[in-house]
Order: structure tokens, then sequence, then C-alpha cells
């Protein structure tokens, strides 16, 4: 019981701002979003920070505004107000594409495979600054030489994140004709290929078979240790507890509680929130 | 409201929308030269009244249209590029018909009759001197275009319920390019004159002229209100009408609910065919003359009124539809003619473009 | 395995395959036709199952060429090549055997038929690039094509409405236009949906037929007043409005004449040279009459064209098969997906949305180039869904599609109808030995007679109207593809857009592979 | 069992499909003993026959499988909830039941007829109805109409049914003319349920009706569907806020990972040490 109490404290006084150098600590940090659709708040003053290398999960009950949180973050949606730090650089506000050139890479809950384009067209459209994405460059003669010497390169990635994930079978396969755990794999091994600091994973598992599971659990716990920062959102309670250090739990727009699993396990606002009470 | 608020307002509004703030400074600027233009004696008053008065007769006919556009677009979900040319299809057939009507036992023959070649002083059709024959032929008109329209359905549009609005899209610009060139199959390009004789005019002296008042347009006129009033009474009163709201509303709901959605569909296409029909037949009526691309060449009209309106609202669509034709001829105090149909096209792109969901925005088939 | 027992097997493998079937089919009605005709054709003199073995087994071949070549082609532009000599022979065989036309008049039909593929293969290819690669809705083609040819013939055509200036400088001038309004289209067009975006672009490009077609800048642009106030001079270049406009003469015609403008001046070396040769070889090879010197300038300039589509397919397989093409599939297939990985997608469609229109404007100067006139009516919206049909034809999304699409469209369902309503009469001359007489005036005089069963007024009527039979057979055909092929021929075909083969590279090959083999070897 | 079959098919015939079925449905609605003989020939089936049954349904979206093998079912007169962790399918059921998913094995059969493959426009017609999660009213109509739209399969509106229905919830009386999209959430999910009664049905689905509520209105929503219940309409609801849903109906079934684990009363279910863990993970 005093744990529960005591991970509530924590987590208050975390939120606020300290005296250390944050940024590299913690490359992710967000203060205060609020975000609400035509008068129905979504996010009400949403706070946390996520560690360098860490596993962290985000989880709560529907509508705790977990996803409106992810897409506040990824700049699908602008921030009521707020704010959200990235490295040493404040990114509330940016578009989505700017947001993922400072090494911020999401995936969807849905996979969002490009469907008639092959796996490896989908894998090799992710590297981020891409010399041959200058029309001119990929146009003209002499400037092209440099496109296919860096194509090659991107190619040779494309294939190593193929084998990394299994999938290599399926390079030259339409996206669309894949199953629904393999367009899992696609979508975390593309946005992988944008060399990101920081991936954040809308519920990767959904759909997934438990074989299946198990290997793309494996594959991020391995990245991890490569040194990838993940933030995972799941509904897979087992998931988050089996596999995250740190978890954070949302309710009606706020961060509700943070902690271990078994800090989390044993909260009873937790508990109640996941059951319907109002906390 | 203080002056300063006013001006705190218009500032932000050059700001965050420059292209928003230069397209009300250039409405601004064109009323004020109107005023100029009309003190100066520039343009008569007599002149502006009868651009307006002309401007709401064809506008009454894009509305009269639109609506139709706008059922399919919000309980079908595409833009029929075809409506220009059921429009076409009703004129067409119904002026055949009237030409029957009227010159049977006259001394042209049945053949010339039908394909509108008989000389119309000869048949001498007008509201006043051939009323039955103008009646009948509205009739026939309506019917045949629902027939077509339903037909159209069937073989065209019902395979494809399943398929993204741009296949349909694409879909009905074949449908219209079939229509239209049936119709030059059978009438050739030719430009048919329709109506001729007496038509009762009457003139409103208006301070510094006059306005001339046909009785042609004066049928129209009571004809579209008619309709409108007739569409609004099946859309609001019936439960028919209802079902059709709801389906534009929520389609999934509709289903639920147990409403036939295929019902519905048909009756959307005969509502919509049938003011399409009569839009065509009175517009010929007005002009007393048409040809094949009728109908084409007032879709983008049309389509201008509907989205001025805003998509799915039949109120929007009867409101675009006079707003366009009013712009469509008040335009002409400065722009010569061929430029009117240019500043109808215009004021739909920028409406597309700073206010997508139109004056009615947000009112669906209501 | 013998040889016929393969052929059969390919042939019921690739009758299977749809695509192939569907060419084959229109090939094969061709045939049957035509071998009908044959039959008739040689009824005289000659022994009739000759000729009729001939023709049967010339036009067999062909489709089981042209099958082989589309399954197992992997050279696209072996396809292209097969496809137009497929219908080369098919029109040689109509012109000889049917026609009887003198050997300038076949010539000119090829020439003719390579004329308007090359123009629709080239505005096919531009369209792909905004709807099959981006999935940007333009309906606005004709538009951006008139601004391409106006503006060249404003800048550098013969006429005193124009500015004089060298060809090149008029050309470059109606490229950049086009581009240019393409811009000021794109920068808010393209937030909009598809839908939107179709009605934007179809009332830009009559906005911009209906303002070439006034008569306010026919003369001069005039000058701007607004309450009072005088914002832009005139400016003494006109449109020629409703009338047209000259454009500059063929430059090819350079190459021949010592003059240009004036034959009177006499040839030039090489004129002598190809005028004698093309009137003389013929003459002595066939006899009569040989190639007379305006289809000679008329072929030259075909030349030109059949190397500017060589040109566009050249650019735009690389703008394809690029990273550049990679993000532009990605817009289509999901912009918020392209978005998230960090691709700025405005700025794509914006640059793309202005390549297509340069290229559209480029192809409207070829288009208008050998003409020397051109005037508002060439750019109706029909002139948009002929292209989008030959789009829909080839396959949204394929460059070989496009230009596959772009020939079947100007020679089958273009120029196939006028050519069948020619051969027709001759046809029932020759096998029933009928004459359809003069056609019926009206569409009543036609069917009137069908009471008596005779259909033959009303074949005659449709001869006569066969260009407005055709709009109605490219309606019919437009609907009939939506609803059963919308990804045409070559659509739905993995052409992968990379710069690079993508075949796992080899082991023992770069020194990027060399990592590679280490870690999973 | 052979007589089973004969049931069904009898009921199969009786398939509501047009318009003079609607008439048939108007009946079985307006007057109950038109119904009665229906269920009276079903009920020889079996005497305790369950009203709505699922057995080993497998259904999801497109390709993706969501439910696995799920066996539920709900008695005449019963009150049955759903609960179980985000995820678990608990919606999926409900589209299942009235045809919204993809079919992919077992079986549904309600009040004897085998309704696995009809569309909504069919069952509807049987005496079930579904209020949706989401957008479950139209927001363009007015209230009236709303309810009206609730009643469209019958000829003209049941008077007598709004009546009770205005009775029911008295605010959509007092809001009768105004259009649906502006009433408030708690409103809006009345409006829902009052829709969904129109017909009478016999089973009533509702989807999460406390989504987005207020917590003070939460009660007042369960009130109503108790009341709706105690007048003798089975509920079958998916909720997330299991304790309280739990605490209310007479039956629940836990959910998870598209498989019914646990079937209980309620409060058994509620005092259930493994069903409380399972909303958190084992």
């Amino acid at each position: 019981m005093s744990d529960a109490a005591d991970a509530g404290r924590a987590t208050e006084t975390e939120a606020g701002t300290d005296g250390r150098d944050a940024s590299a600590e913690y490359p992710l940090r967000v203060e205060d979003l609020h975000k609400s659709f035509g008068g129905i708040t979504a996010v009400e003053g949403a706070s946390f920070r996520i560690e360098a290398g860490s596993l962290t999960g985000l989880i709560g009950p529907n509508g705790a505004g977990k996803s409106t949180t992810f897409n506040l973050v990824t700049g699908v949606h602008k921030p009521d107000s707020g704010a959200v730090c990235f490295g040493d650089e404040e990114i509330t506000g940016l578009e989505p594409h700017e947001v993922a050139n400072k090494g911020l890479v999401r995936t969807f809950q849905i996979a969002r495979q490009l469907d008639e384009m092959t796996v490896l067209e989908n894998l090799m459209l992710a590297p981020r600054s891409q010399v041959g994405e200058v029309l001119w460059r990929s146009v003209l003669p002499g400037a092209r030489r440099g496109v296919l010497a860096q194509e090659s390169t991107v190619r040779d990635r494309a294939w190593e994140m193929l084998d990394f994930f299994e999938i290599d079978h399926l390079a030259e396969e339409f996206a669309g004709n894949l199953s629904g755990g393999q367009r899992k794999l696609l979508e975390m091994a593309r946005a992988l290929m944008t060399d990101p600091d920081m991936v954040l994973l809308d519920e990767p598992l959904a759909g997934v078979n438990p074989s299946l599971e198990k290997k793309l659990l494996e594959h991020v716990h391995e990245l991890r240790a490569d040194g990838y920062t993940f933030l995972l959102v799941e509904h897979d309670m087992d998931v988050i507890m089996n596999n995250c250090e740190h978890i954070i739990v949302m309710h009606q727009g706020r961060v509700l509680a943070e902690g271990t699993a078994d800090e989390i396990r044993s909260n009873e606002r937790v508990i109640d929130a996941y059951l319907g009470e109002n906390v | 409201m203080g002056v300063s608020e006013t001006y705190e307002r218009g500032r932000r509004l050059l700001v965050e929308r420059p292209f928003l703030a230069l397209v009300v400074v250039v409405g601004v600027l064109l009323f004020l030269d109107l005023l100029y233009k009309l003190g100066t004696g520039a343009v008569g008053i007599a002149t502006v009244v009868g651009h307006v008065w002309n401007g709401t007769v064809i506008g009454l006919i894009i509305g009269l249209a639109g609506i139709g556009l706008s059922l399919t677009y919000s309980i079908l979900g595409f833009a029929n590029f075809s409506h220009g040319d059921y429009l076409t299809a009703g004129a067409f057939s119904g002026w055949a018909t009237s030409y029957l009507v009227a010159g049977l036992g006259s001394s042209a023959d049945l053949a010339a009759l039908f394909l509108l070649t008989a000389s119309p002083r000869a048949v001498g059709v007008t509201i006043a001197s051939k009323p039955l024959a103008v009646f009948l032929g509205l009739g026939v008109a309506v019917v045949f275009t629902v027939v077509l329209a339903l037909f159209l359905d069937r073989v065209v549009y019902e395979p494809m319920r399943d398929a993204g609005g741009i296949s349909l899209l694409i879909a009905s610009i074949g449908v219209a390019l079939a229509i239209r060139y049936a119709v030059v199959f059978v009438y050739s390009t030719d430009i048919r004159g329709l109506t001729a004789g007496d038509v009762p005019r009457s003139r409103l002296t208006i301070v510094d002229g006059a306005v001339v008042i046909d009785a042609h347009e004066v049928a129209l006129v009571v004809g579209a209100v008619a309709l409108m009033l007739g569409v609004h009474l099946l859309l609001q009163r019936t439960t028919l009408g209802k079902a059709m709201r709801a389906m534009a509303d929520n389609k999934d709901l509709a289903r639920v609910t147990g409403i036939p959605t295929e019902r519905v569909i048909t009756a959307t296409w005969i509502i919509g065919a049938a003011l399409a029909g009569s839009a065509g037949y009175l517009i010929a009526l007005k002009r007393g003359a048409m040809n094949y691309n009728l109908g084409w060449v007032l879709l983008l009209l049309i389509f201008a009124a509907v989205i001025l309106g805003g998509i799915g609202s039949v109120y929007g669509a009867i409101l675009g539809g006079v707003a366009i034709g009013v712009v469509n001829n008040l335009s002409l105090v400065w722009i010569p003619s061929d430029f009117a149909r240019v500043a109808a096209f215009l004021i739909m792109i920028l409406i597309l473009l700073f206010r997508p969901e139109g004056i009615y925005g947000g009112v669906k088939t209501a | 395995m013998s040889g016929g027992g393969f052929a059969l097997a390919d042939a019921r493998s690739y009758f299977r395959d749809s695509t192939a079937a569907t060419a084959a089919g229109v090939l094969a009605v061709l045939y049957v036709l035509l071998s009908i005709a044959a039959m008739a054709g040689v009824g005289g003199t000659v022994p009739a199952w000759r000729e009729t073995v001939l023709v049967f087994t010339v036009y067999a071949l062909l489709i089981v060429a042209v099958g082989m070549l589309w399954r197992y082609s992997r050279n696209d532009a072996v396809i292209i090549v097969g496809v137009m000599a497929a219908i080369y022979v098919v029109y040689l065989m109509a012109g000889v055997l049917f026609l009887g036309l003198p050997l300038n008049g076949i010539v000119n039909t090829l020439r003719r038929i390579t004329f308007l593929s090359a123009v629709y293969a080239m505005l096919v290819l531009a369209l792909n690039l905004h709807w099959g690669y981006t999935g940007l809705f333009n309906i606005g083609v004709a538009g951006f094509m008139a601004v391409g040819v106006y503006t060249m013939a404003m800048l550098s055509g013969p006429a005193d409405i124009a500015l004089g200036l060298p060809l090149p400088v008029g050309i470059v001038g109606g490229v950049v236009a086009a581009a240019l309004v393409g811009a000021i289209a794109a920068l808010p067009a393209l937030r909009l949906d598809a839908d939107y975006l179709a009605i934007v672009t179809v009332a830009l490009s009559e906005i911009i037929r209906l303002s070439y077609n006034s008569t306010v800048f026919q003369s001069s642009i005039p000058r701007l007043r607004l309450a009072g106030i005088t914002l832009l001079p005139s400016i003494p270049v006109g449109t020629g409005g409703g009338q047209g406009i000259r454009t500059p003469t063929n430059p090819v015609r350079a190459l021949y004449y010592k003059d240009p403008g004036d034959t009177s001046a006499g040839l030039t070396d090489l004129g002598e040279f190809a005028f004698g040769a093309a009137d003389g070889v013929s003459v002595t090879l066939i006899g009569g009459q040989g190639v007379q010197p305006p289809v000679v300038i008329a072929l030259t300039y075909v030349l030109v064209l059949v190397a500017f589509v060589a040109g566009f397919y050249w650019l735009l397989i690389r703008v394809g098969n690029s990273p550049f093409g990679r993000v532009l599939k990605a817009i289509r297939e999901d912009e918020l997906v392209a978005n998230s990985l960090g691709k700025d997608t405005q700025r794509f469609k914006i640059k793309t949305f202005m390549l297509g229109c340069a290229l559209m404007g480029l192809a409207g100067i070829l288009w208008r180039g050998s003409t020397g006139f051109t005037q508002p009516g060439d750019y109706l919206p029909i002139q948009t869904f002929y292209v989008f049909l030959a789009l829909i034809i080839g396959g949204a999304g394929s460059n070989t599609g496009s230009v596959v699409g772009g020939i079947v469209f100007a020679t089958l369902l273009f120029e196939g109808p006028t050519t069948l309503a020619r051969l027709i009469p001759e046809l029932l001359q020759r096998l029933f030995n009928t004459q359809l007489g003069s056609p019926p005036s009206t569409f009543v005089g036609a069917v009137a007679p069908i009471a008596q069963l005779d259909l033959t007024p009303l074949l005659a009527y449709s001869l006569r109207n066969i260009s407005t039979l055709r709009f109605i057979l490219l309606g019919v055909l437009i609907v009939y593809m939506m609803q059963n092929r919308p990804d045409g021929l070559f659509g739905h075909r993995k052409e992968v857009a990379a710069g690079v083969d993508l075949r796992r590279p080899d082991r023992d090959t770069g020194a990027g592979a060399a990592t590679d083999g280490s870690e999973s070897g | 069992m052979s007589d089973a079959t004969d049931a069904t098919d009898a009921t199969d015939a009786t398939d509501a499909t047009d318009a003079t079925d609607a008439t048939d449905a108007a009946d079985a609605t307006d007057g109950a003993a038109a119904d009665r003989t229906v269920g009276g020939e079903t009920a020889v089936a079996g005497d305790d026959a369950p009203l709505l049954e699922t057995r080993d349904l497998d259904a999801g979206y497109g390709d993706l499988q969501i439910l696995d093998g799920v066996d539920m079912y709900v008695d005449d007169g019963e009150y049955v909830t759903i609960v179980g962790p985000n995820g678990a399918g608990k919606s999926t059921v409900m589209k299942s039941v009235f045809g919204l998913t993809v079919h992919m094995g077992g079986e549904v059969i309600f009040d004897g007829a085998d309704i696995t493959d009809r569309k909504p426009e069919q069952i509807i017609h049987e005496g079930l109805s579904y209020v949706p999660q989401n957008e479950n009213i139209f927001g363009t109509l007015t209230v009236e109409e709303n309810l009206e739209m609730g009643a469209y399969i019958l000829d003209e509106v049941p008077q007598d049914q709004m009546r009770a229905i205005y009775d029911r919830f008295p605010i959509l009386e007092e809001r009768e003319t105004q259009k649906a999209g502006t009433l408030s959430g708690g409103q809006q999910q009345m409006l829902a349920m009052g829709r969904a009664l129109m017909l009478d049905p016999k089973l009533l689905m509702l989807d999460e009706p406390s989504a987005g509520l207020a917590p003070d209105l939460v009660d007042d929503m369960f009130d109503r569907i108790d009341e709706i219940n105690d007048a003798g309409t089975s509920i079958l609801m998916v909720e997330q806020n299991a304790k309280e849903a739990l605490r209310r109906c007479d039956r629940g079934y836990v959910l998870v990972q598209g498989q019914n684990r646990f079937e209980n009363t309620g409060d058994a279910l509620l005092d259930n040490e493994e069903v409380r863990r399972e909303f958190l993970g084992g």
C-alpha cells in the first residue's frame, strides 16, 4: 500500500523541472499537455519523461488519452497547451515530418503499410534525407551517380533489416499481401530504417500471434541493448508487465501513476481505474 | 463591438490568413467600385437590377439542379460528373414531347417535330400559347430523366457500391460522355431554336431605366420554387426524406437502424433526376434555344453552387445557386460577358480553398 | 517437349492471365474482322483460300507474338515496340488489302497513328506522374497544355500579336509558364481531397480556355482599372481570341526548305536528296506515285516526337526509380506514413505537380508544333478525359503502361473507329455486293426503315456519325474499365521504385556486402 | 434434433426482408400475440432455449481474426454483461451478432433462428436492437426524427412506444425538436437507447453506454438500463466500467483475447481474484 503511495508521489516530483541536464538522460520530456476535440477533453495535463535507453510502457484504460498523447508528441495533432521536448530541442507543434527528422519515429496502431509497394520499397523509403529525394539529383546524369551509390547502401541496410526481422523471404512481395503479423514487423523495421534515436510503438502486438509476438519482443530487447529508446503503448498487460522496466499509467487524460511492474500491479488506484472506478 | 476590436480582428486575419484577407480586400474594393460606378452614372441602377433578376432566374435553375447533385454527393458519396447531362437528357426528351404535342395537326411532319427541326415559328410554343404542351413536356422531361438515372444506377453504379468516390467519379465521366453523345447521335450538334411567338412580358420602370420580365421567366421561377418547396416538404416531413437525411448523416448507423439503404439510394436518384430533368427543360424554356452541351456547360456552375452552399445541404444548394447566378450576371458590371463564367468558377475555387465546408457548412441534406 | 505443345501451353497460360487476354481479345476482334474482309477481298481471280490462310496466319502470329511479349519480356521497351509494330501490321493490311491506298496514303496513315500515339504517350506519361505515381487527381490536363502552347505562340509565333522571339525561347517559355500555372494551382489546391482537387483543376482548365477564348485578350492584354485607378498598363500581346492563333512554323521544314516559310525559295541539299529519294525509290520499288514532300516533312516531325517520347520515358523512369519516386508512391499509398517517416510531403507534391504540368505544356507544344495553328477549342475538357482514359487502359502507376495506353488509345480507340467506318462499306461491297447508299440526313430517317427490317440506313447513318459513336464508345469503355479492370493493362505490376537492382547483394562484391556477409554467414 | 432443425427452417422461412415482412414485424411489436405464436413454435425446440446464443463464434475484420470460439448466451429477460481488458474483442462480439463483421466460423442463434449470415437490416426485424458505442445518433436530425428512424421498418410510427420512451426519458420530450447533435453526451446516449427501443426489441445490445459520460451521469445511466430490463427487455451489454456493470447484471462474461475466459454471476466475478488480475495482466 505504501509502495503505491510512493509511486504516486514520485510521479509528482519527477514531473517537475529540476536542475539536472535533463536532455541527455531523458530524451523525451512531455510537460502539461492539453488537448480537446470540440469540447471533449482527450488529454488534460499529461506530463512524463522517458529515460534514455529504456523500454517504457504507456498503458491505461480505453479513452485514457494514450493515442492522443502519441499523436501530440509526433505532430499529428497540435496541443492546445503544454510542451514536448526531444533531446535539447522543443518540438511542440512541429509537423510530423519535422518530428521524425529529429530522430523520433513512430509506428501506427493499425499497421499502415504502403500496399502497392514492395516490402523492400517500404523499407528503402524510410532513411532520412536521402540524396535522391532531391528531384534534380535523381535525374541529372552526373549527380545521379551519388544517388545510386547511396541507393546501394540503403538497399544493403534494408536487407540487413529484413534478415534481422526474418522477413527476407517477403522482400519482393507487395506489402498489401502480407499477413497482419508480418505487417507489424514491417512497420517496425521501417521505423528503424530511419535510424531513429527513439521509437514510439503504438500497439505493435495487436493482432500478432503468440510466436511472432515473442519474436517481436526479442527484437525490441535486442535493439534496446544497442541503445535505442522505446516507448510502447500496448493493451496487453502481460506484455507491458513482463517487458517494461518502467510503466506510465494514464487515466482520464492524465498520468495516474508511474513505476515498475510490481509497483503498478499493486497500485490500488490503477486497479480501480482499470475496473472502471472513478479515481 | 469597438473599433479597436474590429481592428484587432482585421490585423489577426491579415497575419494568420493572408489569402483570405486578400479576398476580403478585393471584395470590398469591388463593392466600393460598384458604388462609384453607380454614383458617376457609368452603370445604371436599372442595369444592376436587371443583372440581379437575370442572375436569380438562372440561379434558381442552378440551385434546382444542385439539389440533386448535392443529394447524390452526400448519399452515394461521389461527385457526379454526369449530372449536367441529366439536364440535357431532360431538356431534349421534354422538348421533343412539347413539339409533338404542340405541332400535332400542323403542317410539320412528326419526324421534324421529334427532332426539333420543325420551324419554331410554325410550331409556336410559348407558355401562353401552348400551356399544355409545356406542361406535358415538363412531365416527360421528369419521367424520362428519372428512368434514365435509375437505369444508369442499375448498370453503372450499383455494381460499384463498394468502390471509392474517385472510381465512381471517373465512371460518371464515362456516363456523361455516353449520354451527351447519344443526344448528339439523335439530335446532332446543331442549336435548336425552341420558342417563338409573343411571350407576354412586362416592363418594370426603375429610377433610370427599365427591367423586362417575361412570362417564361415567371414560369421558371414559379416552377423552380414549387419544386424546391416540394423537395423541402419531402425531406422534412416524409419518413423517406428523413431516412435520406439519416443516411447522409451516418450510413453505418442507418443500416443498423434497419433503413433499407438500397431503397433510399433509389429514392435519391429519383428526386435528383426529376429535379435535373425539370431544370434542363425550364432553362431551355427561358433561353428559347438549346444544344447538346446545355447541361455540361452548366455542370461546373452547379458544382460551384453546391460547394458554395456546402455539400449535402439542400438549402445551401439553392442559396448557392442563386448566389452563383447573381455573381455570374453581376460580374458583367466589371468584366466582359465572356468572363462571366470565369468569375463564377473563381468564386468556387476560392470557396474550396478557404471554406471547403461551404456557407451552409456542417448541415447535411436539410 | 515438342514445339507445338510448348506453344499451346504458353497460349493457355497467357490466356488465363487476364491482362494478356484483354490485349489478345482486342486484337482478336480486329483479326476476325479483317480475316472476313480478306476472304471477301480476294473473291475474284486469285484462289480465295491462299490469301485467307495468309491473313489468318499473319494475325495469329501477331496475337501470339504480342501475348508472348507481354508475358515474358523483361524489357519494357521491347513490349512497347512490339505493340506498335503489331498495330502497324494491322493498319498496313487494312490499307493495302481493303482500302487500296497508294504508297503515299499508307505512309501517311502510319505517320498519323504514330503521331497521335506519340502525343498521347507523352500526355499520359505526364499525367501518370500526377495520378499514377502521386495520387494527385488532376483533371485539368487540357488547361496546362493550353498554357504551354499559347505561351509559345505568343512569344515566338508569326502573328503580329506575338512578340516574335526565337522559337527555343517560346518553347522554354511555354514549358515554364505551364509549370508556374501548375505551381499557383498546387500551392493551395494540394491540401484538398481528391474529388475537390478534381473540380478545382477542371474549373481551372476551363478558366484558362475561356480566357484564351475571350475577345478581351484577342489583340492585346488591356490595362486593368479598378475604381478609376490603372493597376496594369496595356501589353501588346494577344491570344487571337476565339479565332485562334498561329503557332511558329514547323522547325523541321528548315531541314528541307531554304526558307521554311516560303517554298518558292527552293530546297536545301538535304531537301533535294530526301524528296527525290522518297519519290524515286518508292516509284522504283512499287511504281505509281511515291511519297510526297508534305508526308516526308510530317514523317520527320514524327521522328522528333518519337525522340521526345523516349525522352519523357527516360526522364520519368529516372524520376520514378529514385528515392524521389519512392516518396511519391508513398504519398499515393498513405501520405501520413510518408510524413511520419520525415518526408515533407507538401513540398514533394508541389514539385511533382509543377514537373507534370511542365511536361503537359511541352506535350501540348509538340502536339500543335507542326500544325501552324491552335484555337481554344483544342483544349476542351474532353481532351483531358482522352488522356485519362488512355492512362486507365495502360494502368495508372506504370510508365510502360502509360506509353502502351497512349498507343492503344490513339490507334484503336481514337483512329480505329474512323478507319473501321471506311472499311465497312468496302467489306459490304465485296462480301454482299451491296452498296450502303448515301446515309439519311437525320436519325429518324435512319431508324424509320427498321420497320421494314432494313438496317442499312441506320448503318450508313452510324458510319457517317462514327465520331459521335466513338465518344459513346469511350464513355462506355471508361465505365467498363472502372468496373472490371481499374488496374488497366499494366497496373498492379511490380515496377520497383529504386535506382539500383534490389536483389540481395552478392556476398563478395563491394565493401558494404562484406559486413553483411560476416553477419549472416 | 430433427424438431430443432425444422423449427429453424420455419423461422428462416419467415425471414423478413421486404415490405410485407415489415408489416409482419409491425404486428409482432404491436400485439404480443402474433409474436408469441412464433415464439411458441421455437419453444418446442427446447423448453429453455436461450434467446440469444453464440456457438463457437469466430469473427474479425478483413483477414484479422478477433473472436476465437466465443460461446455465450442470453436468456429471455436476462441482463448479461461482457467485461474484459482493452482489446479483448468485447465490441466485436456485438458487431458479430449484428452481422457487421467478417464471419469466420461458428453460429449465432437468436430466438431459435440462425442469424449468422444475415445483414443488420434483416436482423433488426427479428427483435434485436443494437446501440453502437460511437456515433450512435443522427446528429443532423431532430430528437423526434431520430426516434422515428428507430421505427423505420414499421409502416407508421408506433405512437404508444414513442410515448413510453418519452416517459422513460423525459428530457428527450423536452428536446423533441432540437437537432440531436446539439444534445449533451448523456442525452445523446439516452436518445440512442430510445431509438433502439422504438421496435420494443426482445434483446437490447448496448456497447459501452457509460463511455464518455461524466461520472455523476454514469449511475443514472445504469439505473435506466435496470429499468429497461425490469420492463422485460433482455440486455446484453459491453462495459469498460466493469465494477458497476458486474454489480448490476444477472450474469457476466469476462472476455480475454477473443475468448470468454470466465462466466458467472456478476458478484461472483467481482470477487474472483483471477478475474481482477486478468484486467492488469498475469
